[in-house]
């Protein structure tokens, strides 16, 4: 689904991103990982057409997303949870969700879809406070919940379980389990969520099996990477240095590129 | 260790400061000793004109530097800049008013004359004292420091910021201008301050006077801008950017962010004070509308202009747009503004960091 | 030293006055006609010449002698260039539709250069607006009577009287009556009969009349030696009750004023302001440009008057959508050209726009001089409302409240009901975010820009009938403009509102005491203090992210 | 080489580009007809546009940059009080001369500068002489701007309206800032204080852009010419052009000339100001004139001299007489200022002024009002042996010169 | 649980040392007092009667769902907010809501922010400068030269924190991870006598983390130090005692091990 070749990205002279390569395929989970500073976030951000690249190609789907901007990404259907949330701190809750809407429309989406509640129902709560009042974790909820309104087909996390607490399983499971039924797949899930001790993981990985969503995660955390995601990809100093299905993902290569 | 400071004051790291700082010695020396040597036919004669014009730019310069402080190290967008230099300014008009003494045109030897055709009997107290130059001279410093010292700590102590201080900046000035141009405060009202005669009893009209002046300010301007950096590199200077960067954390650092504002603050009022008072004996006249807002806006420009946070660079643009106006309302008196209106936006648009930071790129590239 | 004397003044050279003299006779000799004579010297005559003429028109009797003299007094009335023919003319679209003055005929259309204008002065004017209410008394149309009659009350004499009284008995609209009844009560009060000028006194301190109010208020005065002018101790202290009951009518009144002309100021201030509440509270562009936005609608009104000159009372309706497409678009252009490579430095708009405003006077300046251009007044929008003797509200300033209320709630209802007002905010907020979350970014903020700029041109339209259309008009109310959004409280609509209208009450309930310059300075400084304070305005924007 | 210049300096910029452009023009125009009629001395006049940008230490400095470097013969220009105050002391010292064309307080008289616009006794006492004898007014409104003009005008009206018996409380004094729009209040308060019975007229001395809102206000409340009428000093012709006149027809104004004067050299200089502005509908108005009166006087001056050197034409044009538009020969008097005619207009619907009222001589411009103690016993005269722009016959000296 | 004991107001005037006012005094063992403490935000209570005590010297752990009021309680620590009643003392005398945020700082009680705030514009060795320890006043800032002892302190902690290669790059180009680290060292910069710590690992790789727990363990003792952290990992790694926040009060208190056996906490907080 998302295909990029021999990427470079500078920030004014300082070279970020080498020639780099990744690859997404449809329905598939695919952690970038890699240690601070080596351009996970760069990355991120170069696909969002946030930051503007030097060379190389990104294709999306098959389209080049290089002459596209920003907001012509989010339409195809990328969403975007970034590195420390970015919400609207003087919208509320619902304003910030109701942001996707206008992206959202070409999928006949009108209002912000109630499923977003079921997996978030902090939100439904706090409906009308104002985003930049929510604790760190709410935010980051309100993030992904907002990415979810415009629908994606892509999901780009940037470490999203930074600061969230780790519960929220048992009540997203119901959830599921509704939204599942809702879409006619009868997946036992409910064991599945029963057994996983991290909410968001969950929820990401259900995100990503039932709405068919494809998710490109950025996560430190080996446990939970190794848990949602089926793909890795590491980066070191700006390169992609190694990748592979994610059972691959052996001792050596953390010791050599995840440690400091 | 200490000469190695006094190095250091001098030249910074930084190449354009040092240009602009020699540059600017090299012009007080040479303009009057071009004044000295050559004849005044001859074209290396620099013209009471010349010099009177070249002395109001430094004045100039020297508010600009001012604000640069306040603005580009401090992150406060002072809109009311103008009022200390006018305050300044009419420290030293007072002064000048007092010295008439008996030759004002109605020979009234304490009152000034705009006071004895309003049918004012005596002098007001606070003219008192600025017949004396030894009591002029502080209040130079002191009218615009205690303003900026009040209005500082109010502000400040009540964490006013960005654009809300902004604009009470700009309130402030507009109510002195209000305030000066009202006959009843006995200043002149809107024709303010003029026909100045002498200044510690020199002829204030004269070429000699008028070369003092120059090299007065030329020195006063040199002396605050190396004040400025010095203190842009101490660790005052230091806190201060942090604190435009991020007001809130550094008060969490145990910083008492107010005071830092407002020694900054006062301090760069007490500048734009010194800038005021050079600048009105070479202009001759001082009046409510050095209060208006608008001239404080001028000010920021000169310094966006120029580039804001590099001290040079408020001199740089002060300097240059001063200087194009001059040219520009003689060459182009019917369409000068829009070629003025058109610098800014180019200038803001193509060079965000201003002239300072074009240069400072060109710098970069022919060493890349 | 001086030597002013009177020289070749209209009214005191006897020998002038005695030649007319002699030709009005002659005239009269010759012309049997009192009515077309007295025409004719009305046209042709000096200025002495045509107040006698005046004079006998008004006792001719003729039918046309009222709206003859009616046109004379509002300016109407014409001589033909050619033939000395009096004709009464009305601007119309190509030229001026004439009729000719002594039968009332239409003459058709005509150019301006055809005719010449019979001018009158002052003195001339006031004795003629006597005549006409004279005339008036008779009309069939009782608001006509009502204003014949309210215009003789400061100026009735015992021949006005006289004819009152006869025209009372025959009157039957009670608002006439009731302001005869007024004029006799005045009458009254002179009359040697104590208990007629007690009555007199019950009857006036019942009427809201200034002129009621100024002959009760001689009867309490002291001459200069501290005697009291009037002898009579009882009308006195009638005089003084009643003055006391007009007294506090008037000081409600008075009240009431203040009020309006604060709401009236409060209302330019928010329209000024309200624009900038957008692209500088909601957008953060510091906007210096803005003035001249509003500047451009007010010349827009101008240009819109130069383009309909017949129907002024529409062309300034139509200037209104006019002028906000006008100043939209230039807000557009230089949003697009020009701030948004600025966006994420606020500070530099402040350069930007500085230039561009420079640029706009200039521009103005060369296309249509620096001097300023006049627009016209609609009918419905002059004059005022004449509540009573104490209370007149200004219709202009009526309609501008109104107007800036519709403004205020139509960008309310924009900004609140629609996509465009959610996304601007979160473009201001979070630009890149923004642009991820699918917003397009660069058409929100040309089109945000473009409503502020447009709401700016509207307020332009509004300015246009208060004060100068020329180059300055941006400049003198810039200031004034920021201080108010600041006041308010920055991004926040209401705040605005607020904030316009309180600095407008503030002013002017300081104003009578303080005068202009220091209730403006006042209001200066208690915004400063104010500011102390509230550090973020009248409705702070609240919550963590602002406090930051 | 050869020519001669001239400098204008007027603001074509900021606030009072709006009344000192037409003078700009006016100048260009009028140094153009000289040059048409083969120049001065032989030479063609050039002139020298500056823009003084309406700041007032910038007219110094322009006035500097025109003497020194433009080397000028002479300056026309100035509107404000404060514009001239501080070309004043640059003239002086560099021995200039300049021609100010401009009503203004008075109370000043330079070697080197020559008031072609009206003094206080040529424009608003004999307005008020008027206002008493033929509308009888009895109580007064001074309003004005704070400014000097306004000020000192309202100084010498009070002190001269006391003169003439009128009562302290019968007169009422009013200052507004700059640009002040908003006269809501203020002409309420005139209306009370009109409707007091006596009849009460008002003296505007109300500056420049001010003027439009407050007739706006005036019409809009429902003050009639015929209740309380408005004489203005600083409204002409100019200032009309940019206002409804509906409302304000029957206000009047005082002033020297007026273009609706009916004399045929006014004819022929309003057809040339139009063929020169190429517009049709400008109009002219009085400090236009005090420029052709000035202008007329410095040619006839240096003519006289033989040379543009400032001392001797300062020598010549005393006594140097030009025709005025109004039909009159103005002259110019050793106190450099001009002899004047005094008209009162009727504003009339198409913004012309009905002259109503008009002085029989010529009244010449009195530096030194009579109405001021402080200046009653000062005079000015730049022949020998006084030579002195305020002297004190009291104390026969000579004060405040900078020469 | 044994409040009323320690309630400062139930200690006797007399029993009480003579300490100077101002001056910390940690007598009772205490360093940290909050008894009562609501905090409420257009109605909604973010602390609802809270009382929390930290002893001199030690390492607590404050876990709790999002928003269940720990960073509201390190402002309201720090004077950032002032809560609407409650009394939060600094060892016996020192009464924290009578300061501000400087002086709060000044005492010594510091702060890593949640969201990290480096100061984008100076260098990150200028940034570790800023923090140091030293008069913090306008004058002696002016003065204010950096000894060789200065630079020794700042080297150290920039090996500690790993960022020696990147001394003198402007803070606003760090990656996340390395801002966290930078403000960790503006931390240690500050020598404080109470660290507040909020969530200082969000966003670093395994081994980090475990440097991080190393880190914070070494300076307990020395520091009492409170971490706010979600990773439970982590928490478990250096946890002595933890305490529970929910809804603005304490749940419970008690050892990692009883917390996370908790069935309240695992209810609201860990799940099954
Ligand atoms: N705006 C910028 N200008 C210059 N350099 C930058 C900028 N932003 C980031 N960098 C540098 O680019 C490198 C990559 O940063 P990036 O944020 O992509 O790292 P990351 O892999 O996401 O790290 P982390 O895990 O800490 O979030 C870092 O060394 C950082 O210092
Ligand atoms: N200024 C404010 N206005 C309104 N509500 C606020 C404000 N500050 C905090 N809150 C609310 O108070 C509650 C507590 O917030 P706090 O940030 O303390 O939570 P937290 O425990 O730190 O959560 P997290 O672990 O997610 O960071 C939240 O529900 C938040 O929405
Ligand atoms: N001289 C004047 N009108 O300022
Ligand atoms: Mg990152
Ligand atoms: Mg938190």
């Amino acid at each position: 689904m998302l295909n990029i070749n021999s990427l470079n990205q500078y920030y004014r002279e300082s070279h970020t991103l080498w020639d780099l390569q990744l690859s997404v395929p449809e329905g598939g989970c695919v952690c970038l990982m890699g240690r601070n500073g080596v351009g996970k976030t760069t990355l991120l951000k170069c696909i969002m057409g946030l930051i503007p690249v030097r060379s190389g190609e990104m294709l999306f789907d098959g389209v080049d997303l290089a002459p596209l901007k920003s907001e012509q990404r989010a339409e195809l259907g990328i969403g975007f949870v970034p590195q420390g949330r970015e919400i609207f701190p003087l919208l509320t809750v619902e304003e910030n969700l109701k942001i996707g809407l206008r992206a959202a429309r070409r999928h006949g989406i009108k209002k912000v879809p109630e499923h977003i509640f079921e997996i978030f129902p902090v939100l439904k709560q706090m409906l009308g406070r104002r985003g930049g009042d929510l604790s760190g974790g709410q935010q980051q909820q309100l993030a992904i919940g907002r990415a979810l309104v415009l629908n994606p087909r892509l999901l780009i996390l940037d470490e999203p379980t930074e600061g969230i607490q780790p519960n929220i399983v048992s009540e997203i499971g119901d959830v599921i389990i509704r939204l599942n039924k809702a879409k006619g797949i009868k997946t036992p899930l409910v064991k599945e969520a029963a057994e996983v001790k991290n909410e968001v993981r969950e929820a990401i990985k259900i995100i990503n099996r039932e709405m068919g969503v494809t998710v490109l995660l950025v996560e430190q955390k080996l446990p939970f990477a190794r848990k949602v995601a089926d793909r890795f990809c590491i980066l070191e100093r700006g390169r992609s240095v190694a990748s592979g299905g994610m059972d691959e993902l052996d001792e050596t290569k953390v010791k050599r590129y995840l440690t400091v | 260790m200490k000469s190695l400071f006094l190095g250091s004051l001098f030249f910074s790291n930084d190449k354009t400061a040092n240009v602009v700082l020699f540059s600017l010695i090299a012009l007080i020396v040479l303009v009057p000793l071009c004044n000295a040597i050559f004849p005044s036919a001859s074209a290396l004669h620099f013209s009471a004109y010349t010099v009177s014009l070249l002395g109001k730019y430094l004045t100039f310069a020297l508010l600009g530097l001012s604000l640069d402080l306040v603005w580009g190290y401090c992150g406060i967008l002072a809109l009311g800049h103008g009022a200390f230099f006018a305050l300044g300014g009419y420290s030293m008009g007072m002064y000048l008013m007092r010295q008439i003494g008996e030759r004002g045109v109605y020979g009234d030897p304490v009152l000034p004359d705009f006071m004895v055709f309003l049918d004012w009997k005596e002098l007001p107290w606070y003219w008192y004292g600025f017949d004396q130059f030894w009591f002029a001279l502080p209040m130079v410093f002191l009218a615009p420091g205690v303003l900026a010292f009040v209005f500082g700590w109010l502000a400040f102590r009540s964490r006013v910021t960005g654009v809300y201080l902004s604009i009470i900046t700009q309130a402030l000035t507009y109510a002195l201008m209000l305030a000066f141009f009202r006959n009843e405060m006995g200043f002149g009202g809107n024709n303010g301050l003029t026909d100045f005669k002498d200044i510690l009893g020199f002829n204030i009209q004269s070429e000699a006077v008028r070369v003092a002046l120059f090299m007065i300010s030329g020195l006063a301007l040199i002396g605050a801008f190396l004040l400025s950096r010095w203190i842009s590199c101490t660790k005052l200077g230091r806190v201060v950017t942090a604190v435009r960067d991020h007001e809130a954390r550094v008060r969490f650092l145990g910083y008492r962010v107010e005071m830092f504002k407002l020694w900054i603050f006062v301090f760069a009022a007490m500048l734009a004070g010194l800038a005021g008072a050079l600048y009105v004996p070479q202009v001759g006249i001082i009046n409510p509308s050095e209060f208006s807002p608008l001239n404080s806006l001028e000010i920021v420009v000169w310094v966006a202009i120029g580039g804001r946070g590099t001290l040079y660079g408020a001199i740089i643009g002060a300097m240059l747009v001063n200087y194009g106006k001059t040219v520009l309302t003689g060459l182009l008196p019917e369409i000068w503004l829009f070629t003025l209106g058109a610098t800014f936006v180019l200038v803001t648009v193509f060079m965000p960091n201003g002239l300072a930071g074009l240069l400072l790129k060109k710098r970069e590239e022919m060493h890349t | 030293m001086l030597c002013v004397r009177p020289g070749i003044a209209l009214d005191e050279s006897t020998a002038e006055t005695a030649e007319s003299q002699e030709v009005s006779e002659q005239q009269a000799e010759t012309v049997l006609d009192p009515f077309a004579d007295a025409l004719a010297r009305l046209i042709s005559g000096s200025m002495k010449e045509r107040e006698q003429a005046s004079e006998q028109l008004s006792v001719t009797g003729h039918p046309e002698a009222l709206p003859v003299l009616e046109a004379l007094l509002d300016g109407r009335l014409y001589a033909l260039r050619d033939k000395q023919t009096a004709v009464i003319a009305t601007e119309s679209g190509q030229g001026y539709r004439i009729a000719e003055a002594s039968t009332g005929a239409d003459l058709g259309l005509i150019e301006r250069s055809d005719l010449s204008k019979v001018n009158i002065t002052n003195s001339l004017r006031t004795k003629l607006r006597k005549k006409i209410s004279l005339l008036q008394l008779q009309s069939d149309d009782a608001s006509v009577r009502l204003s014949a009659v309210n215009a003789m009350v400061k100026t009735a004499d015992a021949k006005t009287l006289e004819l009152l009284k006869e025209y009372e008995s025959t009157e039957s609209d009670e608002d006439v009556l009731s302001s005869m009844r007024l004029i006799f009560a005045l009458n009254d009060l002179q009359n040697n009969d104590k208990s007629v000028r007690l009555d007199a006194m019950d009857t006036l301190k019942e009427y809201n009349s200034l002129e009621a109010y100024n002959r009760l208020s001689v009867l309490v005065e002291k001459d200069s030696a501290g005697n009291f002018i009037e002898q009579d101790v009882e009308v006195r202290k009638k005089a003084q009750s009643a003055l006391k009951k007009i007294e506090a009518r008037l000081q409600f009144y008075n009240s009431v004023e203040t009020m309006f002309f604060g709401l009236s100021l409060g209302a330019v201030l928010v329209l000024a302001a309200i624009g900038l509440a957008i692209t500088f509270g909601v957008m953060g562009v510091i906007n210096m440009a803005h003035g001249e936005l509003m500047m451009l609608g007010a010349y827009t009104t101008y240009v819109m008057q130069q383009i309909m000159p017949n129907h002024i009372g529409l062309s300034v309706i139509l200037a209104i959508p006019a002028a906000f497409m006008i100043s939209a678009l230039v807000g557009v252009a230089i949003e697009r050209g020009i701030i948004r490579f600025l966006y994420g430095r606020p500070l530099e708009t402040l350069l930007a726009t500085f230039g561009i405003s420079l640029f706009l006077q200039q521009t103005v300046r060369s296309i249509f001089s620096p001097l300023n251009r006049s627009v016209t007044t609609p009918e419905w929008m002059s004059g005022s409302w004449q509540i009573n003797d104490f209370l007149s509200l200004t219709w202009n300033r009526f309609y501008i409240v109104l107007f800036c209320l519709l403004v205020f709630a139509a960008l309310l209802q924009i900004l609140k009901k629609t996509r465009l007002g959610l996304e601007v905010r979160a473009v201001a907020q979070n630009r890149n975010m923004a642009k991820a979350m699918g917003i397009p970014t660069a058409r929100v903020d040309a089109m945000t820009f473009g409503l502020g700029s447009g709401i700016a041109g509207v307020a332009g339209v509004a300015l246009s009938q208060i004060t100068n259309v020329g180059p300055n008009l941006g400049q003198s109310y810039i200031v004034d403009s920021f201080m108010v959004v600041v006041f308010g409280g920055v991004g926040n609509l209401w705040g605005t509102l607020v904030a316009g209208f309180s600095l407008g009450i503030a002013n002017k309930m300081l104003e009578p005491h303080a005068g202009a310059v220091l209730a403006k300075i006042l209001v200066l400084v208690f915004i400063i203090l104010f500011i102390q304070k509230r550090p973020r305005g009248l409705f702070p924007q609240k919550g963590r992210a602002a406090e930051a | 080489e050869d020519t001669i210049k001239v400098g204008v300096l007027h603001s074509l910029s900021g606030t009072m580009a709006i009344s000192e452009t037409t003078l700009k023009d006016t100048m260009l125009m009028l140094i153009e007809e000289q040059n048409k009629k083969g120049g001065l001395l032989g030479k063609k006049l050039e002139p020298v546009v500056v823009d003084p940008a309406s700041n007032w230490p910038l007219f110094a400095e322009k006035a500097r940059e025109l003497l020194t470097k433009d080397k000028v013969a002479a300056i026309f220009g100035c509107w404000t009080s404060v514009s001239r105050k501080s070309v004043l002391p640059v003239v002086e010292e560099l021995n200039g001369l300049l021609f100010y064309p401009v009503q203004y307080e008075g109370e000043e008289s330079s070697k080197n500068v020559f008031y072609t616009g009206a003094a206080p006794n040529q424009q608003a006492i004999p307005a008020v002489d008027y206002l008493m004898s033929d509308f009888g007014a009895e109580r007064w409104v001074l309003a004005g701007t704070d400014y000097v003009y306004p000020r000192t005008t309202n100084k010498i009206l009070e002190a001269y309206l006391k003169a003439k018996g009128v009562d302290e409380k019968d007169i009422m004094i009013n200052y507004t800032p700059f640009g002040h729009s908003d006269w809501q209040s203020i002409v309420s308060d005139i209306k009370k204080f009109g409707s007091a019975g006596k009849k009460t007229a008002v003296v505007s001395t109300i500056n420049g852009d001010a003027n439009i809102p407050f007739y706006k206000e005036l019409g809009n409340q429902g003050v009639s010419a015929e209740d309380i009428p408005v004489v203005a000093f600083s409204v002409g012709e100019e200032e009309l052009s940019g206002i409804d006149t509906k409302p304000l027809v029957g206000h009047l104004a005082a002033w020297n000339y007026f273009m609706s004067v009916d004399t045929t050299k006014n004819a022929a200089f309003i057809k040339q100001w139009h063929e020169f502005i190429k517009n049709p509908k400008r109009v002219t108005n009085d400090p236009m004139e005090a420029h052709y009166i000035g202008f007329n006087m410095w040619v006839k001056a240096v003519e006289k001299a033989g040379t543009t050197d400032p001392d001797a034409v300062q020598k010549a044009i005393i006594g140097v007489e030009a025709p005025n538009l109004t039909g009159g020969i103005s002259k110019m008097l050793p106190n450099h200022h001009i002899t004047k005619p005094v008209l009162i207009g009727e504003i009339q619907e198409d913004g012309q002024f009905l002259t109503v009222w008009q002085t029989n001589k010529l009244v010449p411009g009195d530096a030194w009002s009579d109405y001021l103690p402080e200046s009653k016993p000062i005079i000015a005269d730049w022949t020998p042996p006084i030579m002195c722009g305020n002297f004190n016959t009291e104390t026969k000296k000579c004060s405040g010169q900078n020469y | 649980m044994n409040k009323p004991l320690m309630d400062r107001y139930k200690t006797f005037d007399f029993v009480r040392k003579p300490v100077k006012p101002g001056e910390l005094d940690v007598s009772h063992k205490t360093i940290l007092y909050l008894e009562d403490v609501s905090v409420s935000f257009d109605g909604f209570k973010a602390l609802n009667n809270l009382s929390l005590y930290i002893d001199n010297g030690e390492l607590r752990c404050l876990i709790g769902p999002n928003g269940a009021g720990k960073t509201t309680l390190m402002d309201v620590i720090t004077g950032k907010t002032k809560p609407d009643s409650g009394s939060v003392f600094f060892g016996q005398t020192i009464d924290l809501l009578e300061m501000d945020e400087p002086a709060i700082a000044q005492a010594g009680i510091c702060r890593k922010f949640q969201k990290p705030s480096v100061f984008e514009n100076l260098s990150v060795f200028e940034n570790l400068e800023l923090a140091m320890k030293a008069d913090k006043g306008a004058w002696p800032a002016l003065f204010a030269r950096l000894n060789g002892e200065h630079r020794d302190r700042i080297e150290e902690v920039l090996t500690t924190i790993g960022l020696t290669e990147h001394s003198a790059q402007q803070a606003g180009i760090l990656s996340h991870g390395q801002k966290q680290w930078l403000e960790i060292g503006m931390l240690l910069m500050q020598e404080p006598k109470v660290m507040l710590v909020d969530e200082p690992v969000a966003g670093m790789t395994h081994q980090e983390i475990d440097r991080t727990a190393e880190l914070l363990l070494s300076l307990q003792g020395k520091h009492s130090i409170v971490v706010v952290e979600h990773d439970m990992e982590f928490v478990r790694s250096i946890a002595r005692k933890v305490t529970v926040l929910h809804e603005g009060s304490v749940l419970t208190e008690g050892t990692m091990d009883e917390v996370q056996n908790d069935p309240r906490v695992i209810q609201v907080y860990l799940g099954d």
